[in-house]
Formats: structure tokens, C-alpha cells, sequence
């Protein structure tokens, strides 16, 4: 009697989760990658230049308020993309979709170069405006806690060999670092009130930057939408490829 | 359980002198301070809080280690996750063991330290209440840490990565309290989040730690 | 074409400069890893495939 | 109290390595597993433990019922002898050491710290501890290794008094027990690799 | 002895990021300072050089721990033991390598950590200078007491206790250096006094490290 | 190049295990060394490795001449087959790891991660070692341990082979090798306690 005879055999997963099957996510993928790049290539160019190039200078920070359209998406991409490897650990956790899995792996370098980028672009734009490098701000502080997060993250995927094991431990590293992370803001706030500017994305029109600064500020927050789904994808596909070529080596080598 | 906790307790005064390292730890980070900054006692008084919390939390990091690797290596987590003990129960024990061999010698060595970084007078007992509130943190979330690392080479420093982010929290609201103490201002707030960041953790901890560690094990 | 970034010109450059290199060299290396991927299982696949 | 085993596929490494394992152990059997190395009966005894999930098939047990002395045998080089099965006594619920360590004649080096023994009387005490379990399978993965004659024998006679118990017990060796038991072969059941892969690679395939 | 080198150099990088790790400990213990001692960037940058190279000493110390440990639990240190390599080279290998994972990269990346802790401007330049010199000395002193302590259980904690002791004279003149430098004043003196301990660290302690081993192998 | 041992006593913590050892090992000689649990075996194998001091006697050989293959392998879990052995073979100033690999026919193997191996292709690998450190004797300890029937096969080829070009060997062993080879049984010199104390606690009689 064989296994299938018993046990009935599983629907096949239809709609959103049917992307959880390597092949088909490659398809689809495949598919949406090339519009995904020169949306994004254009979304950068068209709001970094119009950032850059046609946009006034502020009468109190001059010409520093274009570092704006890159820290500010940088910013948000950086939390954005850790609460992405948030959700991708919980399906993974529950629904074991190995895709899922991997696409937090390949999310959690595109997050670092985010942070990177926020942190070096506020940091030089600190220079000029509050005389240093470095504040221990809340925000600022937070964000390099949310670095540090990362590469522990980075660090525990690279230290385990068996995939599996490694997926799961991050995982659960991922949802415990999550609420570490919330506790953390919260403690840094308590610790020192900072410098730094508020939310100015808010619609709360008084807190608003003006629009001159405001609309090339959101094309350029697309761009990095963009190209970070389009690195994740990319990323996820290189993955689900490394993960079938080592499935099919061990298969070779064990027939032989 | 309590044989787990005799145990680990009698190998930790067996092997080496568990009892005395981490507080030895402690007071080397504490004597390298001056040499480091500079001898001046107020700058000394200024970051003794900071200093002597930091210095705690280094030394139960240290010994945090070998909380599960000794385990591990010779097959006892195997033995043990086939015995009747709920592996979250063994994991509480492991942590209470840690805290016994580590965290309390820290507590109540911490106001000697006090004097030799010249740590003002209301700040001693504001000291000791804050590591004896905070230190248990620190071993139910290193328990955590180990648990995640048990089974990867060169897993010491790969544990210190992943579990010092971790440990801010307590950090600052454990500093926060004994510099307020020190400086004779209100700890009530910091007290009360540092206790709930404890009890919080001793309540949830142990089951995380758990299903890392059935994972490292299969 | 140049604006002029006044006294700031060093900060605004260097943002500009360190992050796009940033990004450039995330993409890079992100293209690179995937077509050694893409190789590599390509002459897996093949062999598999001739093996039967 | 029967240990049944129906169509199991065990893994290492995400790789299965063996399967269509069938077979059954009563109270009162002894079953040898043999097979060449890496054949897969380490991961066999593993996956029957509970230490690591089956990629498929049902085990059938139990709770508590199995006790599984590994390679290595969780033995702490700063306790003695009797601290070392006083202590597994306590996690298992037991109270006498005094039966394992007659058993194992393990009295002279009672008081010695277990780091001091050599190769053999360490392999003893890790046996030791199987009575001391207190359950009814047991799990042995070479136990026999690096024993004398006199030890093996002293082995022999405990399982067959655990067997007599109405215990069971299921051992992976490489050399002769002397013990009368059936012999399973795993070689048989080694996974046809082409067929079906590890859970974790195969829906990379 | 370039295979040996070759081979730690490559556990380093495969078994989980050796080049990165002692490099992580080190930035996270500049950035538990700050919330130990509190966010004032003014007391932040005076004691700045102290907590920079009290950093990287606490880096090169925790990666000390498996140093030679993990070559003895395997046995590969009898079997070297019985090589024609001599122990002293081999050890003065084993020195380089944990060096080459360990202390240069704190080097490299002590400016970048002294822009948390708000250095002054011209520290950086007598820090990085300072480090060069002194980190060599330390894994050479770390090598000695790991070869110590090999044989013992919990040898980690105990290890500390032994090489910080030793670490003294080398934190004292390169942190002096890197104050002194920090605060503008002259440097020639410590930093004369850094270099010979460190060259005279290289040339004689291999050969106490080789005795040490040779006994805990016994 | 013959091995020569005159009146040995050696010691184990402290404690004399065995004494008045005699005996000599010529090129093309194997020596099994047989004796129960704990008799000292290991300890006269690690001193004449010299990796403890003897308490008395004398061992004469000549320099560089011994490789000894303990319990434990010394093999690196994140190196693989080929690169272990490459290591030893640098050290040991050779070039030539393929005659080790075919010994043991670990082609196979040669590019999996040691840490990877079952516990009979890890004993595989350490055995390897031997043939690569190209020294005339060898000492090993117990060194079937985990193999199977085959494996045991390689092992005694490979001994048969080393001792025709010349080679000896002492192997320390409770099972049947399948070597003709002359054997020695420690028991008799097994040292008697009340005569005499180690080197060490002596000076305080
Ligand atoms: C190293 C230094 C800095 C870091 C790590 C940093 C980090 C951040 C973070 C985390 C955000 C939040 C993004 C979001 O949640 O929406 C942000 C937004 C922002 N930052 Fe910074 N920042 C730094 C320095 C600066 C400086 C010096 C300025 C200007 C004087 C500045 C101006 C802003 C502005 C205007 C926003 C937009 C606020 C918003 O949209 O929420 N930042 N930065
Ligand atoms: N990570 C891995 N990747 C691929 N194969 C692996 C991995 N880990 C183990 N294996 C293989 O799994 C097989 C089963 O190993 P196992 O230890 O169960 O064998 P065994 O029957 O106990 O052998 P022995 O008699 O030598 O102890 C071996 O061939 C081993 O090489
Ligand atoms: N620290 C110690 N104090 C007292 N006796 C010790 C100490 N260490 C080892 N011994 C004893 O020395 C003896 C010799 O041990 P050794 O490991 O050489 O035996 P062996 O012949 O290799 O045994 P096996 O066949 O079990 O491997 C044993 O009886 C052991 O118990
Ligand atoms: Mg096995
Ligand atoms: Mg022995």
C-alpha cells in the first residue's frame, strides 16, 4: 500500500498561493521582472534629476534639502523591507512555502544597502545642519539597531548550512527581532529626545514640506519601491535557482 | 527539574570555577575602564552607572557561550529531548542555572565595583535593584541565543551578534535607572519598564528558545 | 546645467556620490549572483537530462 | 507497548536515504539492524526517537516509551560515575542506580569522574544509563564500540534481561552480539534516489 | 605552515563569517555605550580613544576562545603535536591568522566606530596608527593564553581572566596614544613603548605559548 | 628505523598503568596490542606518540618517525574530504592525496563536507590520513571502530600493503582485524598499585 493511496491527495493551491511553486513564481517572475526594472530605472532617473536639478534651494538648510530624495525613500525602504521579511517568515512559519522563505533571504541584503544608504545620507547631511556626523537621536539610534538586526539576520542565514533549518531559525529570529525592535524604539525615545524632523509625509498639510520639494520626493519613494521589488524578485529567482541546483547535484551524486 | 538545576549548578562550580569567572570578567572590564579613559575620578562618577551595567551584561554574555555548547557537543541536549522534561521547562532551568552562576554573584559584587569607579552615594542601591531586576532578562534572552546558535561552528561570537541587539532594551532602561539613582532624580518609569521587560521575557522567552532548539536539533 | 549647491556642495555631492554607488553595486553584485545561478543550473539541468 | 513502523522514508541532510521501511517489534524482541556505513541506520534510529520528522510513513508509539543512546553519550567528564546516573535517574523519574551500575560492573569506578575513564568503562556508563531509563524500547546505536570481551558479554546479558522484561530493543551494530535476534538489513531499503527527493528539495525538482 | 594558514583562513570565512564577527562585537559594544553612559556627545567624545580601543580589545579577546579550542576537541592539535611543523610556528601561525580575522579589520573599521562616539578630528589619525601597532600584541599574548587554557572545560571565562592581565601594558600605551593624539598632545613616548612590547611579543611569546601547549597536550 | 621499547612504565593521571614493557618493532612487523577496558592501551599509545612523558624506561626511535591516529580524527567538520586531506599532506610535506583516497575508496566523498559524513565514513577519512603522512609507523588506536565488514577489508589491505613497503604498525584493537600479525597482551604488565606512585606524588612518600 502506498503512501498516496492513504492520504488524500492535496488541493492544488490556486490565486496568491499558487506563486508558492518555485517553477510558477520563476514564470511569473520571469514575466514581470523587465517592466518592474524600467519603471523603476525610470521612476529614479526622473525623480533624482528633477530632485537635483530643477528643484530650489530651502531658505533655511540651502542646498542640503536634496540629499531629501535619497534618504527619505532610503528611510522608509529600509523599515519597509524588514517588516516585508517579517511577513515572508510568517508564512514560511505557518505555510511553509519555501518561496517565502527565500524571498526574506534575498530581501535582507537589498534592507541593509537601504540602511546603509539612510545612514550616510543622514549622517553627511548632519554635518551642515546640526554641526555632526553622529546625534544619538531616537530615530537615528533606532536605525542602527535595525542594522545591527539585519546583520545578525545575515549572519545566522550564512552560518547554517541545511536550508530548512536555516529558514526556520531565521524565522523565528525575524519575529522575535520584531518585537525587540518595537521594545528598542520605545526605550531610545524614553533615553534621549532628539533632533530629528518629523514625519513630513503626513497629510497633516501644516507639517508638510512645501510641494515644490514634495512631488519629485514622491516619485523618487516610488523609485525605490520599485526597484527594491524588483531586486527582491530578481534575488528570490537567483535563490529558487541555487536551491534546484543543489537539490539536482545531490541527486546526481547520490545515483552515482 | 530540580536535578537539572543541581546539576548544572554542581558543574559550574566543577568545571573551572563558574561561579568566579563571570564576576572575575566583571571586574577586569571594571579596572580596564580607568586605563582606558583616564584616571579622573568625576569623569570616572559620570559613566560608573553606564560602565558597571555594561560590564554586567559583557560578563553574562561571555558565559552565555557554553550555557548549551557543553550540552550539545557530548549529546546530552539529544538525550535530554527524549526524556520526559518538556524541552521549555529544561531551557527555564538552564536559564535559572545561568542567572544563579552568573547573574546573581554580578548583583551583589556590583557595589564594590561601584567604588572603584568612584560611583556617587545614592547610586548603590538604585545599582543593585536595577541588576537585580534586569539580569534575569539577560538570561532567559541569552538562553534564546545559545538556543539559536547551538548547533553552528564559531557559534560564540555569531550568539553575541544576534543576542546584543536583543539585550538593548534592558540596557537602557537598567543604565537609566541607576544613573537617575546616581544622580538622585525619579526612576520610577524606567523601573517599572525594565520589570515588565523581564517578566514579559521569562513568560515567552523559554518557548521561542524551545522551538529554536528542536530545530537545531533534528 | 550644474546647480549651484553653495557651501553645501561637498554634502550634497557625496549623498549623491556614496548612495547611487551604493545602489549600483547592490545591482551589480544582484546581477552577477544571478547569472552564475542561472549557468550553473543550466549545466546541472543539462546533465540530468542527458543522465535521464 | 508494540513499536510499529508502516512505510517510512527517513532523511539526512534533506536527502532521503531510506524508505518503504516496514516492520514491527513486539515486547520481548530484539531486532539488529545492519548495513554497510552510511547506509542510513544512525538516521534511522534518529528519526524513531524523535529527534528528527520522517519525510514520510507513520511510526507508531508510545509516549515515552523510547529510550536512545547516540554515537556519543552525554556523559559529564566533571561528574562521577554515580553523580553522572544519579542525575538521568532524576530526569527519568527513577530512583535506583544501584541495578545499572551492577549490571555494568561499574561499582570499583563508582566515585571516579567520568572524564578519567578510558574508551570502554565511558561506553559502559553510557550503556548504564539505558537502565536506568526506565523505559520499555531502547535505541542503540553501536553500543558496543570500543568494549572488551568481558563488556560485551556483561551488554549481552542486560539486553536479554531487559528482553526477558518484557522490554524491546533495537540495535545498529557492525559486529556480533552474540545475542539471539533478527537481523534487518537495511541495504534493501535504500532510497532510490531518482524517485522522490528529500521534502525540502523536491519542490525545487 | 601555509597550509596552515591557508586552512584557518578558510575555516574562518566558511564556518559562519570569521572575518565579520569580531568586527560585529566590536561595533556593538561602541554602540552600547552610548546607552549605557547616556546620548551627551561631549562625555561621548572624551572618552572616546579609551572605549575604541577597550572595544577591539574585548573583540580580539572573545575570538580568542576558539582559537586552539576547537583544534583540540577534533584532536587536530595532537596530531600537529606530531608533525614535523614545529609547535612554535605553528602557533605563531595560528597567531597571524586569528590577526588577519580578527585585528585587522577592527583597524579598518575603528575610524568609521569613532564617528559614533563623536572622536575628535584629529584622533582618528593616532588611533587607527595605535591599533596597527598594538592588535598584533594581542592576538600574539591571546595565542598564549588560549594555548594555557586548552585543555580545561569553560576555558573560555577562565582564559579572559588570564590574558586581560597581560593585556594591561598594551591598552595602557595604545590607548595614551590614541588619547594623547586625540587631544593634540605629543604621542612619541607610548607609542615608542607599544612598539617594542609589541615586537618583543612577537619574538618570545610563541615560545611560552609552544611550552603550554606542549604540557596540555600531555 | 626499528621501534625499541626498554623496561617501560607509563603513567595515566598521575597513576602508573603499565610497566615493564619490553618489545621491539622491526620494518615489515605489526604489533596488535590487545588487553580489556581501561589496561592502559591508549595511554602507552599516546606516550610512545610522545605526547606524554613515560615515568621510567626508555623508547628509542628515531626522530619524525611516528604518526598516530587517536579515537578522534582531528578532522575539520566545514572542510571537505579532499581538503582535509590536502591539509594533512601540507603539513606532513607530501603531495600525493590520491593514493589515500583510493585506499579507502573515498572518491566518492571527496568533495562532501566531513562534517556531513556517517560515523564509519569519518573513521574512513581519518584512516586516510595515515597513508598521507608518509612516516614508516604507525600507531593506532582502536581503528575499526564504526567500520563495516568491507571497510575493515580496505583498513587491513592497506596495513598489509604499508608493512610490504617496509612499514610497522602497532594497532591497540578488541576486534578481529584479519591481520597475521603477532600480538601482544598488556594484562600482565598491568602495574601493581601498592608498589609504587606516579613520578609526581612519589616525592611525598
Ligand atoms: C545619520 C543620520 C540620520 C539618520 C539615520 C536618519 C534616519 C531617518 C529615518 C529613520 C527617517 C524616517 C523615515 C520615515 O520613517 O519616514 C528619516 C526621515 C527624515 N530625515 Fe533623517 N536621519 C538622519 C539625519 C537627518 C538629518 C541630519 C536631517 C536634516 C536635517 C534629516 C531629515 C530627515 C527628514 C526631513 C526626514 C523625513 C521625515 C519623514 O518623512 O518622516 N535626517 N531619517
Ligand atoms: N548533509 C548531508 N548531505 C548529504 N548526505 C548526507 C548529509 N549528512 C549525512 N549524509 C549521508 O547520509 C547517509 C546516512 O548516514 P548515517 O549516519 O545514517 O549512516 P549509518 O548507517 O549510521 O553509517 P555508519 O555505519 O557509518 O554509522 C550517509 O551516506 C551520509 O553520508
Ligand atoms: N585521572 C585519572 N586517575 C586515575 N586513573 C585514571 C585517570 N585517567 C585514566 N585513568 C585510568 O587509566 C587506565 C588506562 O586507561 P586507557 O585509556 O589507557 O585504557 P585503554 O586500555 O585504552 O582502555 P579502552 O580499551 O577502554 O580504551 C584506566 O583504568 C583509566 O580508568
Ligand atoms: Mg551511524
Ligand atoms: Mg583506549
Amino acid at each position: 500500500m502506498s503512501m498516496t493511496e492513504e492520504t488524500p491527495i492535496p488541493k492544488r493551491p490556486s490565486g496568491f498561493w499558487s506563486y508558492a511553486n518555485p517553477v510558477k513564481f520563476l514564470g511569473f517572475s520571469e514575466r514581470v521582472l523587465p517592466a518592474l526594472c524600467w519603471l523603476s530605472g525610470l521612476c529614479l532617473v526622473v525623480g533624482l534629476i528633477w530632485g537635483f536639478f530643477f528643484t530650489p534651494d530651502d531658505f533655511r538648510q540651502g542646498s542640503t534639502v536634496k540629499i531629501i530624495y535619497l534618504h527619505v525613500p532610503s528611510a522608509l525602504m529600509a523599515i519597509n523591507a524588514w517588516f516585508m521579511m517579517l511577513v515572508a517568515s510568517l508564512i514560511w512559519i505557518i505555510r511553509r512555502h519555501h518561496v517565502s522563505a527565500l524571498a526574506a533571504k534575498a530581501a535582507a541584503p537589498v534592507g541593509v544597502v537601504m540602511t546603509l544608504i539612510a545612514l550616510f545620507t543622514g549622517a553627511v547631511w548632519g554635518q551642515p545642519m546640526w554641526g555632526t556626523w553622529w546625534a544619538w537621536d531616537p530615530r537615528l539610534t533606532s536605525f542602527l539597531i535595525l542594522f545591527l538586526f539585519y546583520l545578525g539576520y545575515m549572519a545566522l542565514w550564512a552560518a547554517i548550512d541545511d536550508p530548512d533549518t536555516a529558514a526556520d531559525l531565521t524565522s523565528v529570529l525575524c519575529l522575535v527581532g520584531s518585537v525587540f525592535a518595537v521594545l528598542s524604539r520605545y526605550a531610545v525615545n524614553f533615553w534621549n529626545q532628539g533632533l530629528h524632523q518629523g514625519a513630513s509625509l503626513s497629510l497633516d498639510k501644516e507639517e508638510n514640506v512645501a510641494d515644490v520639494f514634495y512631488f519629485p520626493l514622491l516619485v523618487c519613494i516610488a523609485g525605490f519601491v520599485l526597484i527594491f521589488l524588483a531586486l527582491v524578485l530578481y534575488r528570490t529567482g537567483t535563490e529558487i535557482r541555487l536551491r534546484r541546483t543543489r537539490a539536482l547535484q545531490a541527486r546526481e551524486e547520490a545515483r552515482s | 527539574m530540580k536535578a537539572l538545576l543541581r546539576r548544572d549548578l554542581i558543574l559550574a562550580i566543577r568545571a573551572g570555577g563558574g561561579f568566579g569567572l563571570g564576576l572575575a570578567f566583571f571586574l577586569i572590564v571594571t579596572v580596564l575602564v580607568p586605563f582606558g579613559v583616564g584616571p579622573q575620578s568625576e569623569l570616572l562618577s559620570r559613566i560608573a552607572p553606564g560602565i558597571l551595567w555594561l560590564g554586567a551584561l559583557l560578563a553574562c554574555l561571555l558565559s552565555l557561550d557554553r550555557l548549551l555548547a557543553l550540552d550539545w557537543e557530548d549529546g546530552t541536549l539529544d538525550l535530554l529531548a527524549t526524556s520526559p522534561l518538556p524541552l521549555e521547562a529544561a531551557l527555564s532551568i538552564k536559564a535559572l542555572a545561568h542567572w544563579i552562576t552568573t547573574g546573581l554573584p554580578l548583583v551583589l559584587a556590583a557595589p564594590v565595583f561601584g567604588v572603584l569607579l568612584s560611583l556617587p552615594q545614592p547610586g548603590y542601591f538604585w545599582l543593585v535593584i536595577s541588576l537585580v531586576l534586569g539580569t534575569p532578562a539577560l538570561s532567559v534572552i541569552g538562553t534564546f541565543g545559545a538556543a539559536l546558535t547551538v548547533g553552528v561552528k564559531r557559534g560564540g561570537l555569531l550568539m553575541s551578534l544576534l543576542v546584543l541587539p536583543l539585550y538593548v532594551p534592558t540596557l537602557i532602561f537598567g543604565a537609566e535607572v541607576a544613573r537617575r539613582g546616581a544622580e538622585g532624580m525619579q526612576t520610577t518609569t524606567p523601573l517599572l519598564m525594565l520589570a515588565g521587560i523581564t517578566l514579559g521575557v521569562i513568560a515567552i522567552m523559554p518557548f521561542a528558545s524551545a522551538v529554536a532548539l528542536r530545530v537545531n536539533l533534528r | 546645467m550644474m546647480p549651484d549647491l553653495g557651501k553645501y556642495a561637498d554634502a550634497v555631492l557625496s549623498a549623491y556620490g556614496v548612495s547611487l554607488l551604493l545602489l549600483v553595486l547592490l545591482v551589480v553584485w544582484t546581477l552577477r549572483q544571478g547569472r552564475r545561478a542561472r549557468r550553473a543550473l543550466q549545466e546541472v539541468e543539462k546533465r540530468s537530462k542527458r543522465d535521464g | 507497548m508494540t513499536l510499529t513502523i508502516r512505510d517510512l522514508c527517513v532523511a539526512r541532510g534533506g536527502l532521503p536515504v531510506l524508505e518503504g521501511l516496514n516492520f514491527s517489534l513486539a515486547p520481548g524482541q530484539a531486532l539488529i539492524l545492519r548495513g554497510p556505513n552510511g547506509s542510513g541506520k544512525t538516521t534511522l534510529l534518529r528519526t524513531l526517537a524523535g529527534l528528527q520528522p520522517p519525510l514520510s510513513g507513520e511510526i507508531i508509539a508510545g509516549e515515552d516509551q523510547i529510550a536512545y543512546a547516540a554515537h556519543s553519550d552525554g556523559l559529564k567528564a566533571m561528574l562521577t560515575v554515580a553523580e553522572n546516573l544519579t542525575f538521568w535517574a532524576d530526569v527519568f523519574g527513577q530512583r535506583d542506580i544501584e541495578t545499572a551500575i551492577d549490571a555494568f560492573s561499574l561499582d570499583p569506578l563508582r566515585d571516579r569522574l567520568a572524564g578519567t575513564l578510558s574508551a570502554g568503562q565511558k561506553r559502559r556508563l553510557g550503556l548504564a544509563r539505558m537502565l536506568i531509563t526506565g523505559r520499555p524500547i531502547w535505541m542503540l546505536d553501536e553500543p558496543t564500540v570500543s568494549l572488551d570481551v568481558d563488556a560485551v558479554a556483561l551488554f549481552a546479558s542486560a539486553v536479554r534481561a531487559h528482553l526477558g522484561a518484557g522490554g524491546a530493543a533495537l540495535i545498529a551494530t557492525h559486529i556480533d552480539l552474540g545475542l539471539e535476534a533478527e537481523v534487518l538489513d537495511v541495504t534493501p531499503f535504500r532510497a532510490a534516489h531518482d524517485a522522490r527527493l528529500g521534502a525540502s528539495d523536491e519542490a525545487f525538482l
